[in-house]
Formats: structure tokens, C-alpha cells, sequence
């Protein structure tokens, strides 16, 4: 697992890769957070187009990552997800945190939507 | 009913192996031609069992992780993974959704729920300081139904 | 050297096993990142020692075959796999490029030559009427190192 | 595994899918030998391109199809050996067999030949 991270002034994108389970799961967190936390980062997507497996350790990283943006008064959004990973996700509940396929707010970084057109 | 093919796999409760025993029983899976959805669901079950020996039953101590799994005559699979450590005092209680005993870790308290989810049938059987045995069924209905 | 990692894995000698038996080393390997030709190279050898307890071992019967892994400190895979069937009666004759006792399954006689050009090393150790044992052994220089 | 067989008069391609082993080799040579047969062939071509695997036993399927091509008066040629395959296939010698890589030789159905430009 390793993970892809854009910053562009107080947005991020986490593109994450591989598979999503307790092994990998701290590992992601750490390089995350400290990404958001360096970066004074108020708007994290977390983006799951490349993400192969994903158990409950998965929905254990989304929650902690919603906390952690609601304590810095900021807004965590998941994109890409599909498949198995919204079973899972929605079992879990996480689309009631309205954090899963919310429509893409309108960003300070237009130039950043590029390419972004599916 | 007895199994047409059975497996035994034992590892080290290393959390590396939570990604080669998923991938083994799914491997192992692969005579009855499942659907992708079939195997994730299967993989993610047992990732879920084999995390919690890891990391809720070998907490503070390296353990051994044991699983087999069978292939009945109506295309069910039963997989049973089982440990040697700490046990569950109250089974009914750890099964709830959101129960965590190790929150610190991130861990949501979904393992159990997302195991029921995603399978026929979830047995939970454990003994305080003796271990606990999970065993998963899950009938496959595999490509050829059309799923 | 002790191994830093280690599984056991055992099945019933069932040719739909071959594949599942090579994946589910493969799976363990994947741990010390190889190459897309270590992979094969290690898959190719253990499917051949696998091939080799279900067609000669347990020829006339359904016997278990036994396979362990460990990962060694050097980064070298220590795989064993193992049968309780017939045994064989000359290893060193067994080893010799295109000897086969089944040539009306069209087996090419080639088994322990491809492992011996595939691995670093290949022990075999035979008793007849108890079972073979091939410990193969191969260095994974992996991703890393560029190869 | 499985295969896929194309036959224009006394040629005949056998593409064949997924993992050579034992497991397999019993059905693709049954399937490969009752075509060559049934359809009378004289020139076989094996295709690997979609094969993602294969041991020994793969050797033992060629070696056999070779035989009987002869016994036949025809004649066998492998095609999009490469990779894994190349390396197991040269090993075992099959290369000095002259069916490896051979050029194409100038097939009676010209027509057959359309789509291989590579
Ligand atoms: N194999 C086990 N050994 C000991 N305790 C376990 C085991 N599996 C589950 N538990 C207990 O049950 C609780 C709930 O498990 P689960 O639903 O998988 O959630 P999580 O793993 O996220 O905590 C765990 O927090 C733990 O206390
Ligand atoms: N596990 C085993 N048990 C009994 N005999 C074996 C075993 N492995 C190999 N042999 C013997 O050694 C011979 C050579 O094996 P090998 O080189 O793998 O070729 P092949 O499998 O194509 O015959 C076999 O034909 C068989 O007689």
C-alpha cells in the first residue's frame, strides 16, 4: 500500500493504492495526517480509484480522518469509490457522514478539477 | 456433509500475513468460478477474522493463526479461523457493531458486522485465555449463474 | 538461520489444487517484493514438486501434501513440500533430465530439472513406501534491487 | 483452462487460455488431438499469447502434440512464446525441436494470416 499525496494551498488529495487492511492502514494515517498537519490543510479528499481490497481497517482510517478534519474545522470528502469498496462503506454507514459521493464543492484551486471529467 | 476439497493454512499472527491468507483461502476459492464480488466478499471476511486474531488476540504476543476451509457438495464454503489467544468474555456484546476494545488503534468496531454482511452464516465460539474459533459459510454461486 | 516468517499450508492431492498451492506461496513471497520473474520462477518450481506428490506419489490414491515457507533473513525462501506416498527408489536416477516413470500421461521428465534451473537449490530426500520431501531454496533479490 | 480452436482447411490454431499443468493439460490435449484429428490438420499452430502460466507439464503437451503432427506427416508451430513461457520452453530444449519462433511458414489460406502484423 503507499499513497499518492497533492496539495494545493488548503486542499489534498490522498490518492491511495493497493489494498486498504490493518497492515497497511497505519502506515497511511501517518503519512496522511502529518501531510494535513504540515500543510495547515482544511478540505482532504481521499481518493480510492486505485484502491484493490478494502476491509473494516479501511472504514477505521475514513473515520479518523472525518475526525481529525472536523477538529481542524475542515471537510473530508471520498471519491472514486466503487464496487466493493461502497458495500462495504455503506454497511458501515459511512454515506450518512455525507463524506461519499457528495457533489464536488466549488474549489478556491479551479485548475486542480482538470481532468477530472467522469 | 463432507467436503469435496479441504485446506489447512497456519502462519504467524504477522500483520503481513493478513494480505497472503486472504489471498489463499480466495486462491483456494477459485475451483468453484465465483463472481469478483464473490471473492472480494470472501476475502474481506476472512481479512476481517484474521486481523482481529492479530491484532485483538495475539495483542501483546506473536501467536499462531490457524485456518481451514472446505468446499461442500452444494457449493458452500466453509471457512474456519481459529487462535490461540486471549478469548472473548462476551461474545454477544463483541459482535455489536461499533464494539472496539481497541480504539486507540483506529479500529471501528465493524469487523464482526462486516463479516455477517458479507456471509451466509457467522459462528463465533471462545474461551477466556483459551481462543476463538470463527467459522465463515458462504454459498457460491459462481459465474455460471449469471450473477 | 532462523526464518523471520513462516507458513504452513496443507491439501488434499487433488490436481485442482496445483494452482491453488502455487498462488498461495506466491502470496507468502509477495512480502519481500519479487519481481514479476521470481514469481513465476518459484511458482513454476513448486507446481512442478506439487505435480509430482499428486501424479507419482499418490498415484493409485488421495493422499495430503505438506508444504512449508519461511523467509530467511537474506532474504532467501525456503519452501518444503512434502508427500507420505510411494517414495522414490533411485532420487539421483528420479533427477535426471527427461526420466519419467509416467510417459503414458505425458509427463516430459523434465520436473526436477526445471526446479534445479530455477531455484538456488533443490534437496530431495526419499524413503520408499514413506514419502518424498524437495526443500527448494532461492534467493529474491526483489523489486529493489532493479534486476 | 481453456481453448480456443480455428480451423481453415488442414491448418488449425489452438489459442490456448489461462494456466498449463497438470490439472489442465489432460483437457487442452484431448480437445487439441480430436480437431487435429476430426479436421484431418496437417499444420498446427499453438498460440500462448493468453497463457499465464505454465510448468512441465506444458512441456509434455507440446512434445506430444509434436509426435503426433509427425506420426500425421504434419507439422507443429508454437507462437507468442514469451517471457516465463520462453525460458521454461528453452530449458526443456524445444527450441532445438524447431518449432519455436520458426518463421511463418507460407500458409495455403492467405486470408488467415490478416491481424498478425506484429
Ligand atoms: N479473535 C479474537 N480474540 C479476542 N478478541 C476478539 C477477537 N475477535 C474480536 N474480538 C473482540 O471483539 C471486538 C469486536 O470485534 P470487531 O467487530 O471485529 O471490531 P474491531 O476489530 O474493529 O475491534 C474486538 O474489539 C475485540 O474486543
Ligand atoms: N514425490 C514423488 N514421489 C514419488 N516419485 C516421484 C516423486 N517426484 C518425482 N518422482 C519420480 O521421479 C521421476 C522424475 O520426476 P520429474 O523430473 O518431476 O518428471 P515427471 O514428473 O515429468 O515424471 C518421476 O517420473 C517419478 O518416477
Amino acid at each position: 500500500m503507499a499513497v499518492q499525496i497533492e496539495i494545493a494551498g488548503e486542499w489534498m488529495t490522498a490518492r491511495l493504492l493497493g489494498d486498504i487492511d490493518h497492515h497497511s492502514a497505519r502506515e497511511l494515517r501517518e503519512s496522511i495526517d502529518s501531510a494535513v498537519l504540515t500543510g495547515q490543510i482544511r478540505e482532504l479528499e481521499l481518493d480510492f480509484r486505485d484502491v484493490s481490497f478494502m476491509d473494516s481497517s479501511g472504514i477505521g482510517l475514513v473515520m479518523g480522518r472525518y475526525k481529525l478534519m472536523q477538529e481542524l474545522g475542515g471537510h473530508l470528502r471520498l471519491i472514486n469509490v466503487a464496487g466493493h469498496l461502497k458495500k462495504v462503506m455503506i454497511l458501515a454507514g459511512l454515506d450518512r457522514l455525507a463524506v461519499l459521493d457528495r457533489p464536488t464543492p466549488v474549489k478556491k484551486q479551479p485548475e486542480l478539477e482538470k481532468g477530472e471529467g467522469e | 456433509m463432507k467436503a469435496l476439497n479441504t485446506m489447512k493454512l497456519q502462519f504467524e499472527g504477522r500483520s503481513v500475513n493478513e494480505g497472503f491468507s486472504r489471498t489463499a483461502v480466495a486462491a483456494f476459492l477459485a475451483q468453484l468460478d465465483p463472481t469478483v464480488e464473490e471473492v472480494s466478499d470472501v476475502k474481506t471476511a476472512v481479512s476481517e477474522a484474521v486481523t482481529n486474531c492479530i491484532v485483538h488476540a495475539y495483542r501483546d504476543s506473536l501467536g499462531i493463526v490457524y485456518i481451514t476451509a472446505g468446499i461442500l457438495p452444494d457449493n458452500r464454503v466453509v471457512i474456519k479461523i481459529r487462535d490461540k489467544g486471549c478469548g472473548i468474555p462476551d461474545v454477544k456484546k463483541a459482535m455489536e457493531p461499533l464494539f472496539t476494545t481497541a480504539p486507540e488503534e483506529e479500529r471501528a468496531g465493524l469487523g464482526f458486522a462486516v463479516m455477517e454482511s458479507l456471509m451466509d452464516r457467522v459462528k463465533v465460539t471462545s474461551q477466556e485465555g483459551k481462543g476463538t474459533t470463527v467459522v465463515l459459510t458462504r454459498k457460491i454461486r459462481g459465474k455460471e449463474a449469471g450473477v
